[in-house]
């Protein structure tokens, strides 16, 4: 099997997508000329030209209300918002207008319209360049949102939400933009509400997306040496996720953590552990745990920042804990 | 069509002008009626007064332009053509209405006929126009896209970032301002320190005013600019108008001068729009007609949507995204 | 003991304010003239003049960040978002600026702003102008979040709002603005991160804030029909929220309820049920349920909106549920 | 001041505003050493070829005084006098560091000499420029606030709602932005269509633009502008300017024509300083000794930050919220 680079990943998908639709239009700051701002679209404007992969000023929120206007309109706008920070000034259009537009004018038209945008720490790229903020978007009913955490799931989940007819946000993980893995020959869309199990394993559940899969996976392999078998879920899609394949897990195991990069207070995992609290809670031996970030804004020193982000070892402690 | 238009317009197309306010009046002041009566939920903003410009400005579109809306719509929405069953079945949120009674007053729309809704929040549209008129022009179609918005909407943020990017991509896009004199309870002079006729030209783009009461001068004006929308890219067309109710319905308007209240009937679009008739000896008996015909129509429309039914609550939940099959 | 009006508890709750610390401003569209769209605001001007009651323009973006900026320069600034939809235009100042300054600024100096918006349907409004969506800043760390049930509750957490040194997101419910209550002879701040136990009971507890309560309290009415007794919780504050009188109730009743009026899915209930699901694991009877919003967008009709909104019936079902 | 002042400006004040920018300079060249080396985690932003902004600007500016700047900072706040060491150390992540290592290069602040923060939000400054001077004008303060921003920010609707606030209010505010025809890795003449010239006296707000390299020229105009914002409300003050470096360390330009970046040197700020220096007839030696010791001062702070501690995780995690005792 090949090797592939998960920013390559992404610049495939997008090629790919501009390719099978002529609906399809990337927009956003320096995505055109100078490639974007992490190199996810390179080389697409000399491929598709500039008619279709659009340099902008730095306007996000008209931007996006744009794209929902295009997208009640024939096309099928792709936006970059260079950090998921910025998504801060994007949130009336996705909110307000793209979420609710199908549903509010009484389904006469969908929103095709996806907003890739990266989030998480690890760069030191300080308080306003690092912020997980998926739980806002989970929250939107007519929303759909989707995080990749390999270079096989990046290209499939952004095929998935370009073909896709409603909005989707796609959260792509920067730290992983450098992370190679291997794919198989021909990449495919990765349907949107389907968790994968990654890793079997039979004494507790470790769900999680995006970067932290990779924590889960590190403090799996600590703890089978330990003897202790954790099955690694990875989501792949926060909304919808998959409630089945998490349950069918814990079923098993009887044990669930969820982890993520995201801070933890009201975040992607509460959800997943409330939902279990009521529909899995005959199937619970332990508490359900979080391994997330703290409270607090991601701070810029690499020795604080080091502390803030969840590790391996927060994981296996969870799990000693919950198998104590 | 050019400016010489305004000498040349011709009964049956003044009628006609004539006709599509009288219709707007005539369903907003019902629509009034029906909320004080208790039978149109939530709250409405009628835009009885300034009637002139969405058939001044609808006169110069065809059926493919498309237009994106306020919170004071109705008018923009059955200019544009929507059907008054589908509008009043929506008003009184039945599942006869064109959104099947999920919107309201305030998100009326109909995709079909480019009407790209009447929105809650002030200024969005105007992205949203920018976003069709960026379709069309990629799509190669020979549409324009339309964004109204008021006053009040000078002061967000949007309005400069729409500008620049209609003018940057040359898109072709027409902002229409409705300047009413007011922002709910304010008078928008309290809150905007430029003229749009200042403004507008720095970002190289052309603004044209209007009386936005007098439809022969909206239309007017409005094909021209439309004719250069179409032709070479983004313009802006302010119309001069008047709100005559209050901001919604049941807002008692003791922030106004009674005085000013009163003035406003000499700038009534309608009687305006009459005098225009007159001068062309269009006799006071059609215009009775006229108006009989749209009461009738009106009437039909309101019995239709009291006979509606309640939307179903699952149907509409499912509508949250689009249904699997439909992909 | 007198009777007041929710809103008018905020209105004096304003006007102390003003009266007690020169430093507080109020800003907003239509607050001065007009008193305000809700009539929050109304008297003020005239008391305290135009120059600290202030009518702003429809710019929304700027008048948030201008809240920072005059917070971080002395004055203490009470912004009105006509409606909790339109924070979506805000969410830059509040999640990037207000929440981080005094962190990323080493604590060098606080944040002491107030943003006071409405949430909640049952008039109508429309998909645009009745979410509840709260758990979006509960999610960021820096920013605290209220949301008072009652008059009491609305003036006291109100004063604190204002006189605290870091940033508050006071969330009030529409729908209660009308509704009266009685309250002490004399107000007084409530202090943020404490809920109250407002009806005791011993076989479930029912965890609630804003119109929600009322709810609660109606299913307990119904409830203790059949004998059974609901103890409810009023949260008051969502970030932080007083996790220690949730497990109390819960180490009594052990069963839970968290109800709301947002949407169920990934709202401030799932980080209740989350960590109840962690830390009372071993008190808990029952599977933890939520009563919330359905995942769709607040309909218009009032057909539709009667059945979206969250109903006593729904909790007595859930309760019956838990002690099933 | 007047304009007669850039005839009348002293050995004194030249050596001084001379002195600022060299600081400016070398300490962004050692760290644009140290990132090279990987001591500086993150990115930065350098605004080399920019330092007569900064140092013009504030040339004008008492401490009482407030300013929000930008993700490009550094010279902003060194210009506002903060300290090397904490400067340093926050640059490099430590304890010391103003910030306490919290924010690093994109949030260097110091509010105790009136310096709001560096900002990692393209325009965001703008509205919290304008808060402060509200907060100003309602303490009836004799301050003035100071919000740079760079071309790029110039798509931002931010700038249009806080231009037209700072009318409405007559805000003692002072829109700086920093011109340097670049916005990342495009020009910005590619993203925007108006100059600010234009569209700045639509709002009634007064426009001054000024040669952004000319350090006499930029303190000059600031010194009549400055005047005139503190006495009667906001203005514009537009400086056109060169970025001599990349987007942030690291960035190799290669979207950049060499010609044009050769061509940078004739209009560096240092060089056109000290030509006046020249004709004040101060010798070079002084100049050298000038920067002997700026670089001593300089290695001190790096060595100081070098031998900083690295910030307490609890501590940190703590000061989220004001401690309750210090409520
Ligand atoms: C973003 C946003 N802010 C505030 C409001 C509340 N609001 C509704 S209409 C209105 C005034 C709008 O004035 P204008 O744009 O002139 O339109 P008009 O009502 O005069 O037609 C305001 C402030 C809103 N709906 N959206
Ligand atoms: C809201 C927002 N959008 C995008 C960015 C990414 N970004 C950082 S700097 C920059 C260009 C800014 O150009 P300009 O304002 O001219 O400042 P300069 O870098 O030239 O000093 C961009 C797009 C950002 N930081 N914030
Ligand atoms: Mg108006
Ligand atoms: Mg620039």
């Amino acid at each position: 099997m090949p090797e592939l680079r998960y920013i390559r990943a992404i610049n495939q998908a997008l090629a790919d997508a501009l390719e099978a639709d002529p609906s399809v239009i990337l927009l956003g700051e320096d995505v055109s000329a100078a490639g974007g701002a992490f190199g996810a679209t390179r080389g697409l404007r000399d491929r598709f030209g500039a008619e279709r992969v659009i340099d902008t000023p730095i306007s996000e929120a008209a931007l996006a209300g744009a794209a929902v206007g295009a997208a009640l309109s024939g096309l099928k706008p792709v936006l970059e918002i260079m950090f998921m920070d910025f998504t801060t000034l994007v949130m009336d259009a996705l909110v307000n207008q793209a979420a609710k537009a199908r549903f509010m004018f009484g389904g006469q038209r969908s929103v095709p319209l996806v907003v890739r945008t990266p989030h998480g720490g690890g760069l030191s790229a300080g308080p306003q360049h690092s912020q997980c903020l998926e739980a806002w978007f989970a929250h939107v009913p007519g929303l759909k949102v989707v995080c990749p955490a390999d270079p096989a799931s990046a290209y499939g989940l952004l095929r998935a939400a370009i073909a896709d007819p409603d909005p989707v946000i796609v959260v792509e993980n920067k730290a992983l933009y450098a992370t190679k893995a291997e794919v198989p020959e021909v990449l495919e869309p990765v349907p949107i509400g389907h968790a994968a199990v990654i890793r079997p394993g039979r004494d507790l559940t470790l769900v999680s997306y995006g970067g932290a899969v990779h924590t889960c996976m590190a403090a799996a392999g600590i703890l089978a040496n330990e003897g202790i078998e954790a099955e690694v879920v990875d989501l792949r899609s926060l909304q919808p996720w998959d409630e089945a394949t998490v349950m069918n897990s814990l079923s098993r195991t009887h044990r669930l953590i969820v982890v993520h990069e995201a801070v933890e207070a009201f975040g992607i995992g509460a959800e997943i552990a409330a939902r279990m609290a009521d529909i899995g809670f005959d199937e619970l031996d332990a508490p359900i745990l979080r391994v997330g970030a703290p409270f607090m804004p991601v701070p810029f020193s690499k020795a604080l920042e080091r502390k803030y982000l969840p590790s391996a070892d927060a994981v296996v402690q969870a799990a000693r804990k919950v198998l104590a | 069509m050019t400016s010489s238009h305004r000498a040349a317009l011709g009964e049956n197309q003044m009628l006609k002008l004539y006709a599509d306010m009288l219709l707007i009046r005539r369903v907003e002041e019902r629509l009034g009626r029906l909320f004080a009566d208790g039978e149109v939920p939530g709250f409405i903003h009628l835009s009885i007064g300034q009637e002139a410009v969405p058939v001044g400005v609808m006169s110069a579109l065809t059926a493919d332009d498309t237009i994106a809306s306020t919170h004071r719509g109705h008018g923009h929405a059955i200019a544009k053509g929507m059907p008054l069953d589908g509008f009043f079945a929506e008003l009184l949120g039945c599942e006869q209405g064109l959104c099947r009674g999920r919107g309201g007053s305030m998100h009326v729309a109909d995709l079909s006929i480019g009407m790209l809704g009447a929105n809650g929040i002030v200024g969005a549209g105007l992205s949203i126009a920018l976003g069709s008129a960026l379709a069309h022009q990629r799509l190669r179609r020979n549409a324009i896209a339309v964004a109204f918005f008021g006053d009040g909407a000078l002061g967000e943020g949007l309005l400069h970032e729409c500008l620049n990017l209609a003018s940057l991509w040359r898109l072709p896009l027409l902002f229409v301002c409705e300047n009413n004199g007011w922002s709910e309870f304010s008078p928008s002079a309290g809150q905007i320190t430029f003229r749009l006729a200042d403004l507008v030209p720095a970002y190289g783009i052309p603004y044209v005013a209007s009386d936005g009461n007098d439809v022969v001068a909206v239309s007017t004006k409005a094909a021209d600019i439309v004719a250069h929308v179409r032709r070479e890219g983004p313009a802006v067309l302010e119309c001069f108008t008047t709100r005559m109710r209050g901001h919604y319905e049941g807002d008692a308007q003791k922030y106004r001068d009674p005085a000013e209240l009163e003035a406003l009937a000499a700038r009534d679009p309608i009687r305006i729009a009459k005098e225009y008739l007159r001068r062309l000896d269009v006799g006071e008996e059609r215009l009775q007609d006229l108006l009989t015909d749209i009461d009738c129509r009106i009437e039909a429309a309101v019995a239709a949507a009291r006979a509606g039914s309640a939307p179903d609550f699952e149907t509409a939940k499912a509508d949250t995204y689009t249904p699997v099959d439909l992909h």
